[in-house]
């Protein structure tokens, strides 16, 4: 019996749950030389607007306890060289694209959402409404419920490819955010973006990025975001996209007990963009160990009953 | 070549002052891949704080007595955590080492001449370089500056190759007293018409500035190594990026990791 | 030059700014024998209601990394035992005491409140109205600006000790959350408790703890604490007490330069139960070394000027 | 005596099996405090992460050759990523121990006999305990069991201190096959009226729970020692409770590391 991998995604089927996470993996051709593309589920690109833009100065990342801050500020080369210089190249090498979209204005959404509409070889359309590093736009719509279900609602009648918004976790009721862009059309929702977060060097008494305030990813968020992924999951009907310190396949079976049909892997690719091809064989030695014939049988499938207080 | 990830044994540390040493790694086809200029990213295996790897540039490319190739070395200098945590390790303790990464130096041939300029650890990656520069008999000079005359190391090690050195250091103990770009700019001054010098420099920020500015002043090419803080080491974070005045993609913020560590010094943009 | 570690809140005035945070220090007692408790600025009592509580059942917390998750669930005393056996041997050793008030309804704080008005040797009153433990009452005044209004404006009227709601990080805009507080009348507020989060052992399917759901400390959440603590200190006058993984005397300068009057140790009593006089000791290497008079110079002197992106 | 805190030196890591180590600290005044039935919570210097210390039995005080105390031990036992950290520690690395805490055993003195029953890893405090009513002459009774008859560890230890030793193991390889309950019951049975054994034991919580339930039975006292996670060892953090049926200060839910981990086997409730 070969294990079942594959999960799917509304009407997209993937041959795996993995999936690279937007910012971390460039625009994915960086990694073809230490990954085959083709073996993830999917990579999501970096964050992309009509044009391009510099990001922030550096420096852009420190390091925090099982984590880092990142203040990039999306930079990037414009949906259209996107389109023209990237995506051929991507489908060639069998890739699943998921193309994490930004905007300052709800325009912006559908404009770019519209280009990759016509383009070919987009998978999927994640939207970036919770960056923490830009002022204008996005977050302003992903901590509104109102401004999630618009931009949502806008881009749902652009396109017809999934459209998966991708939450912020800096709000009070995130299940409530995935609500809304269930109710406003979209086909799964992504969670967790970064958490907004700072850090200062005391001898010098200044940032430790330029851009001051940057997002917090790694280890050290995977409880709250585990947490986040089984709220949405038991308040939503479409499938939720989980994320946030992934570093191993128990971090991803975490993740997809926890109500997760798919996974991001973000800060992990860092450490080691090797990781793929090892969770790929952990989670086949998992399921083998378990009897799993099918790993989406895993999705949600948390049982809360209380462990005992004794050790086994 | 692409890149591979080797979890590495240590083959020695050797500790040359409190704070450098030369770590040795049986990291055999990463050193078979690297060309002079490129870095690893390296974490000692199974740690997890600090979470990221750190880059540095290959030192030295090992090999046996037969000419085989068994590792790679790198000059380790104490800056923080990591670097620290490097200086302590012992025979037998285990480096996860990815490389080679980045672009390599670009070598010269005669009758250009081949000009290294390091300051302290910046040193690393001119060992590799002397090597090729030697092996293609192009007539090289080091120019390193230290703090100390204790911290200029692997003097044999160049003269052996037949490199010229001109050494200085901040406190005058060894060599000139005073900054590097003093001997060098004296050379520049020197040169004869027509004549061409690469002028290569690693070391801290000021000095590159100083070094590329003072070879186009003398309208002679350069090379320098700069150094960012570096999440991925292979382009996907964005976290490295320098100023250059052509940029390929993205305007004008490019990536060192993968387009650098190496640039042409005309082309960068002094912050 | 003796340096000059003392911090006012309010009428209150703290020899040094440590204060041991609720939940991580028992009733203070505990330490007697391995920290002498009139060397710390306060410390605060674990978290009471009118009545006694059992809490959850064990397993009550798990490791992640850089922190822990906590589902106690506020075993305590009761405030009537605590005040009549706790207080008066607290009152002996010099301690300053701030009691952490819990609440199940608002009268259920204010009678907490009242009685402890009438003990002897309470410093303030810390308002947990962000316990994530709990179901009933705590988490809910927190997580509205109403509720936090009401709650600070009840217990305001019915007691003339210094009163310190504690915050949660749970919600969008911790800011406004300090700005209802101070506008009802509290002394200054502290934060943060901590983030709700969860761990599933993929092994068994189960939580790792009884219940499921618990609070995250540890130095993984000190960016997002310090974050929120400068968001506050930018809008409210009241002193801000922050916390949040703080393991030694540059994550307490961290909290300080970001706006923190003073700051509240937990976790890192578990690791560290001598860590009170390793940080005295290095705030005051710090102030000498950068030559600082009064450590309360440094209350929010954070320099929000980007740093250079090349190295010293 | 109030616990103290030692950044105590690895002076040897004796690996019994695959699994099990005896790793000894030099960590004196701890030794010079610690009862039978004390633990310590330990925690590789400078490591983050894990965070948090791990609890352990002491289970030897140990001396130099002129009786004077240089340490404590602890019998490790590989469960997850601590304790395989300490089993891989190597002479000279350091180790935060802080100690000692918790209720110790009371002692027995004749005619009481003091019957200790030990599962695997809850040998750990029964090495003191032993010597300690060796010197009070008590007659005293091992009744120990493990997996298999190299996991019995320690026998000329026990021996040497005149204890009777009644050995299990599961494969029956050595001793009798089976529950180290078996014999403990049949002597508790053929125990003459009017005599008195004080039964205390430490393992698994199923085999605590037997065994307390067998001594109250035959009218027989004991003391068992309990494992929860504990977070701080200290009564800060309230991890670590267990029901009791006459708790004191919080109804019946009492914190095992300052009211136990040994208790009265007769006061806990069994889950
Ligand atoms: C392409 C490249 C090649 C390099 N080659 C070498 C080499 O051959 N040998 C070598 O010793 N180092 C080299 N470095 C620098 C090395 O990567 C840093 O010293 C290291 O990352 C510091 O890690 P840490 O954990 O010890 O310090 P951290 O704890 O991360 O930082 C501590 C302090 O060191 C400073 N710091 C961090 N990075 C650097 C840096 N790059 N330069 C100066 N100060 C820094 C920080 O600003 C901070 O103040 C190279 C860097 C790059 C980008
Ligand atoms: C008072 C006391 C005294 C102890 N004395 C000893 C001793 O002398 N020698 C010794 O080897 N151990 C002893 N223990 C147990 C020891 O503390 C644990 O084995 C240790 O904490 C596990 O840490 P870890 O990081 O290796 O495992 P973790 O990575 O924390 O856990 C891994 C697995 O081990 C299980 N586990 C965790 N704690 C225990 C436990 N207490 N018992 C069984 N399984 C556990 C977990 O449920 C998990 O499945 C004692 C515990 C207590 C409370
Ligand atoms: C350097 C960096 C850049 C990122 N850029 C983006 C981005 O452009 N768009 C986006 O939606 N998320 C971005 N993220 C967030 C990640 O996609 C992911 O949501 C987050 O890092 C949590 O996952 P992790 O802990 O596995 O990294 C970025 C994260 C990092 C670390
Ligand atoms: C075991 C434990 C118990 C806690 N109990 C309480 C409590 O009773 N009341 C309260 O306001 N906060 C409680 N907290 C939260 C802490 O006071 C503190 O806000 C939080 O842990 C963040 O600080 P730290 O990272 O330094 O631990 C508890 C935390 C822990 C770890
Ligand atoms: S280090 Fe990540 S892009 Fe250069
Ligand atoms: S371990 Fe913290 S109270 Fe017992």
């Amino acid at each position: 019996m070969t294990p079942d991998l594959s999960v799917s995604i509304g009407s997209l089927k993937l041959p795996n749950p993995l999936i690279a996470a937007s910012g971390c993996f460039g625009y994915g051709l960086e990694y073809e030389h230490v990954v085959d593309l083709s073996l993830l589920g999917g990579i999501v690109s970096k964050g992309l607007f009509m044009k391009e833009r510099q990001g922030h100065p550096p420096p852009r990342i420190v390091e925090t306890p099982a984590g880092m801050i990142n203040a990039i500020g999306l930079q990037g080369i414009g949906v259209h060289r996107f389109v023209k210089e990237k995506l051929p190249l991507l489908r060639e090498r069998g890739a699943r694209t998921f193309v994490n979209v930004c905007g300052t204005t709800l325009d912006e959404y559908v404009e770019v959402c519209k280009v990759l509409s016509d383009a070919e070889g987009v998978a999927a359309i994640e939207l970036n409404i919770s960056c923490p590093n830009i002022k204008e736009g996005g977050i302003q719509f992903g901590c509104s419920l109102h401004g999630t279900f618009d931009v949502v609602s806008a881009v749902r009648k652009a396109t017809s490819l999934p459209v998966i918004p991708k939450l912020t976790p800096n709000v009070t009721d995130v299940a409530s955010f995935a609500k809304a862009a269930e109710d406003a059309g979209a086909d799964a929702v992504s969670l967790v973006n970064t958490f907004l977060a700072m850090a200062i060097d005391v001898e010098t008494r200044r940032p430790k990025i330029s851009n001051v305030l940057g997002g917090l990813s790694g280890p050290a968020i995977r409880p709250i975001a585990v947490r986040m992924v089984w709220e949405c999951y038991q308040l939503v009907k479409i499938p939720v996209i989980g994320m946030g310190g992934i570093t191993d396949a128990r971090d991803v079976l975490e993740f997809m007990l926890a109500g997760s049909t798919a996974v991001q892997i973000g800060t992990q690719n860092f450490v080691d963009p090797f990781v793929w091809t090892k969770v790929l064989d952990s989670l086949k030695d998992y399921m083998t160990r378990h009897n799993v014939a099918r790993l989406s049988d895993l999705i949600g499938a948390f049982d809360p009953t209380p462990p005992k207080a004794t050790h086994p | 070549m692409p890149p591979i990830d080797i979890a590495a044994r240590v083959i020695a540390n050797a500790r040359l002052s409190s704070d450098y040493s030369v770590l040795s790694l049986a990291a055999p086809d990463v050193g078979a891949r690297t060309l002079p200029g490129q870095f690893v990213m390296v974490k000692p295996e199974g740690v997890t704080d600090p979470l990221l790897r750190r880059p540095f540039s290959v030192f030295e490319v090992l090999r046996d007595p037969q000419g085989v190739i068994i590792g790679i070395s790198i000059l380790n200098k104490k800056a923080g955590r990591s670097t620290r945590r490097l200086y302590d390790l012992e025979v037998g303790d285990v480096v996860s080492c990815l490389g080679p990464l980045g672009q390599p130096f670009k070598t010269v041939a005669s009758p250009t001449r081949a000009w290294m300029v390091a300051g302290g650890v910046g040193l690393a990656p001119f060992a590799t370089l002397a090597e090729s520069l030697a092996a293609s008999k192009t007539e090289t000079t080091l120019f390193y500056g230290a703090r100390t005359g204790e911290e200029l190391f692997y003097l044999d090690f160049f003269e052996r190759l037949g490199v010229t050195l001109v050494l200085t250091t901040e406190n005058g103990a060894r060599g000139t007293k005073g900054r590097v770009t003093l001997p060098l700019e004296a050379e520049l001054k020197a040169l004869a018409a027509g004549d061409r010098a690469m002028v290569y420099a690693c070391g801290p920020e000021p000095m590159l500035e100083a070094v590329a500015k003072l070879a186009a002043h003398y309208h002679q090419p350069s090379q320098v190594s700069v150094e960012r803080v570096m999440g991925c080491g292979l382009g996907g974070c964005y976290s490295c990026v320098v100023p250059v005045k052509h940029g390929g993609e993205n305007a004008n913020l490019v990536r060192s990791c993968i387009s650098g560590p190496v640039f042409d010094g005309a082309e960068l943009v002094w912050e």
